[in-house]
């Protein structure tokens, strides 16, 4: 593993690219991705938060690859530790870890059903690094200056109670992109 | 806030621009972020402990299911951490940890941890005198009394004494003194021993407070000068197996309020013996009482050997003493341990490595390695 | 102590009957246990600064004389550690720690330790507000005021802001709130930039209290959209040189209490561009002022491979803005950093090891490799 | 490096064993091996204190080998990182540890003047470990209940104001033996 280039713990990455709003979430914006909007959106997905019978994450051509694997479609931005080797899987926290409010997002094709769909990277965070699983496909990353699309910041640091130690990265759907 | 309402209606927007087809469904939308485990905790899971040997700081915990092989979580467990401690139920975590308010450095704290075995989070937290001991992680560092009332941890500052934990009142009671004598082995629900330098046992009762009420001390029950048995025993019953360094088994049985050695008897035959064969490790035995069978890690090297890993797993009859079965190793192992369910698993930790096999007792098949499980993995704690 | 003298007295005895002959004198006896070092420190000395990826709670800083390769010592700074700052006559240093209550979890405490470079002993500390970045590790994290007055810090909560430290009164002055803005580069005895996610910076002057009296934000200043330049600069005087994604140097230059663009010149030719060259690593930029030479690490890739290790240094006028050096790594680097005395070293942390390589620049030859220096070494620091 | 059977930080080595003296010294008295008889010895020497012309230690024939190499005659009974790799050298303790005031001793063969020296292992402590030029010659170590000759003990616990962080052992020569 190139643990160097390759150790940071998470990305924002950029709906913005792929979407219209892009100037909405540039420069200071870009700060607070997900600081707020992702508790909203559970809210109006509740009746949509349960897999479709025969499309279980990981399993089925829907959503196809092993989540445990760097090369699984979700992970296309991710870098960290796959929470999925952790005791978590690509969707939740491994048991006793807090996830980050905070979250990077990444926009990753899926081979299954041809649509892209964003991804959002939260870290769980609140135990030493997991160690496990270290994956990290590092696209179109940015300067710690641009932080909503830099994947040099710790998430866990002011985005929990658990505040800085990170533990492994999740790669949750958010919705298909456009 | 402003911009995060932002991107919720740009995530929105483009999710509702899908192409043709239901998308799969979102996972933000769930209301479950954080994943737990079934309660009671399943015979085959095990417990590795490690004390991270070149950042012990930042000693850790993983769970481990043996069937699967599958990471099941972490504890973080601070600084020069020997092992967590499981009471009968397997539904709570005791862990003995020391923390320093700078690291390294500061004012230090030591406290016993209280986790969940199903969130595997902080359920409470008993302060303890900061006087654990530091040692290599050994399972006399702190017991469990036989009821998981009381838990017993040994204390080296130098000065030997043990600290006792209500988990009732979850509350330190107090420290027993033990000049000469190291180790917490519980021994009943009111009663641990520990063991002397001169080979001597040093029995203690506890009141139903938790405070001594008698201590006695035995003669020596083995040769302390010249064979001296390795720390870690195996126990069925009322009865502690502990092996030598050239290899001899030492059944030390409890008798009353005190200890008495069982005749002792060899691992090795003569020949054996010339040819080296010897104890070593760690975590040197493992026991299964129902199967009779003790486990004990083998390889061939002079007396200062006795920490050396083996790569044959000797295993003997306990009634009849006679060794039934030998199990080549794939690898060099430091620790064994076996579960306690009627169709058990033999956990065993890999020298040198973070890798973690487990072996099928019966048959000495290697069932699974399982990798990357801490940095200097030592003890191995199953269900009780 | 009864025993304790008994075994002085033993000790004595048996020395006292030693073979015929001279005996090598005791060291227990020497009044020196520990060692110190030279103050000032050597102009080829470095702090290799780690963040112990697998270990954050305890971070290290490893100080080596470059000359000898001798290991000189250790500093142990905490959790999510990144670099130590050294004010200009070398004999102290500054290190931004952060600490928990309990390791990885509890109450969070966030200092600057002071440590004697000459004793490596903790001489002071200062508490700073818990809010100190947690990154991949860079310069701009925290930096010294020209005149070594100020220690300012980068916070990330992730609201941005600097925290302004006075060195001589040792105390927390305050908070300056660069909302948009990363970083705390120091740029005059009272002021610093940052570095905006528009590409624009922002220049704020201080007061000789530390605090802020005035800030100024600049256009755009490179292309942050298309080719943004990466976060770490090299400076000479009062221009800072940064490198861009594509392999741009763009020379930012203070002009007054703001800042301006010099223009920008290519490090590849549009062949070499073509063939995929770019700049990568972590400190991926060095100069040497005396010698007017900038060193690139370079390696062949995509965009998205602007922070991979390259085995290539390439070596710039800055004057000309010509290559005038290609140095052939002998292993894959991540972060460089040259000495700044008149006969410099180049030191090299080398990708996926622990092993710092030296080279002398102007031959490009490597003069020797340090091994076992940490974990996850990360910025190299050297005496101002 | 056998890091798990050989990871000890030191071991308390018996001038008992070749000493008639070593009832004295056995049982619980070896508990407290070197608490207080060493610094009793510095009285005792301080004019034999400074190395003679010719004879630095880990140069010349009367003291003969690397002391950053295991098999320096001294590290007959060593077990952890070697100071001389951390910042001190066989005898002091690198910048800002302190050494331990409690220590174990062992017994080792000078092949420079074929006399056997009683050796203190002192550890030096109050920063993370050193994690350099690993080093175990674990002969005649006994178990921890046996203290005064285990080398399972950490011996910066209780025995400096450090406490317990270990950082690296020097291996100083008390004296020739008998």
């Amino acid at each position: 593993m190139k643990w160097l280039d390759r150790f940071t713990e998470e990305s924002v990455r950029a709906v913005a690219r792929r979407s219209s709003r892009r100037s909405l979430l540039a420069g200071i914006g870009a700060l607070f991705v997900g600081a707020a909007a992702l508790p909203l959106l559970p809210v109006a997905r509740g009746a949509e938060a349960k897999p479709a019978p025969g499309k279980k994450p990981g399993g089925g051509t829907a959503d196809p690859g092993d989540p445990s694997a760097c090369d699984y479609w979700r992970h296309c931005a991710i870098d960290g530790f796959l929470c999925g080797c952790c005791g978590g899987t690509q969707a939740t926290c491994p048991p006793g870890t807090e996830m980050s409010a905070i979250t990077w997002i990444g926009t990753c094709h899926n081979p299954g059903d041809g649509k892209d769909y964003v991804i959002s990277y939260n870290d769980c965070c609140g135990k030493t690094s997991c160690g496990r699983c270290f994956c990290n496909r590092n696209e179109r990353d940015t300067p710690l200056y641009q932080p909503g699309q830099s994947n040099d910041y710790n998430w866990c640091a002011g985005s929990s109670q658990s505040n800085i130690p990170y533990h492994c990265s999740t790669a949750r759907i958010v919705g298909a992109a456009e | 806030m402003i911009v995060g309402t932002a991107l919720a209606a740009a995530v929105l927007s483009v999710s509702g621009a899908g192409k043709a087809g239901a998308a799969l469904p979102p996972d933000v939308g769930a209301t479950k972020t954080v994943e737990s485990l079934p309660s009671p905790p399943g015979k085959h899971w095990l417990w590795v402990n490690d004390f991270v040997f070149p950042h012990m700081t930042d000693g850790t915990v993983h769970l481990l299911d043996g069937d699967s092989g599958k990471y099941l979580g972490l504890l973080s467990v601070g600084s020069s951490f020997s092992h967590v401690i499981l009471p009968r139920d397997g539904k709570l975590v005791y862990s003995p940890e020391i923390y320093f308010s700078r690291g390294t450095r500061g004012t230090r704290t030591d406290v016993v941890t209280i986790y969940d075995t199903s969130t595997l989070k902080v359920v409470g937290e008993i302060g303890i005198p900061p006087k654990r001991v530091s040692s290599v992680p050994t399972s006399g560092n702190a017991e469990l009394t036989d009821d998981d009332r009381f838990l017993l941890i040994y204390n080296f500052t130098p000065a030997q004494s043990v600290s006792v934990v209500d988990t009732m009142s979850r509350s330190f009671v107090g420290e027993v003194e033990t000049p000469g004598c190291a180790f917490a082995f519980a021994s009943g629900p009111r009663s641990f021993f520990g063991m002397c330098a001169d080979a001597s046992f040093l029995a203690v009762d506890l009141d139903d407070s938790g405070h001594a009420v008698r201590q006695t001390r035995t003669d020596a029950l083995f040769d302390g000068a010249h064979d001296p048995v390795a720390e870690h025993p195996v126990r069925i019953g009322n009865t502690w197996y502990y092996v030598s360094f050239d290899g001899r088994i030492h059944p030390i049985r409890k008798s009353g309020a005190s200890f008495v050695a069982e005749p002792a008897w060899p691992l090795t035959t003569a020949a054996e013996r010339r040819a080296g064969w010897r104890p070593g490790g760690v975590q040197q035995l493992a026991i299964h009482a129902g199967l009779g069978r003790l486990y004990v890690i083998m390889h061939q090297g002079g007396r200062e050997t006795h920490k050396d890993p083996g790569k044959s797993i000797w295993v003997y009859d306990l009634a009849s003493h006679r060794r039934v079965q030998t199990i080549s190793a794939a690898h060099p192992l430091v620790s064994i341990k076996a579960s306690t369910d009627d169709q058990p698993l033999l956990f065993a930790i890999v020298a040198e490595s973070n890798v973690i096999d487990v072996y099928a007792p019966t048959t000495g098949k290697l069932l699974r390695s399982i990798k990357d499980v801490g940095t200097t993995p030592s003890l191995i704690v199953t269900t009780p």
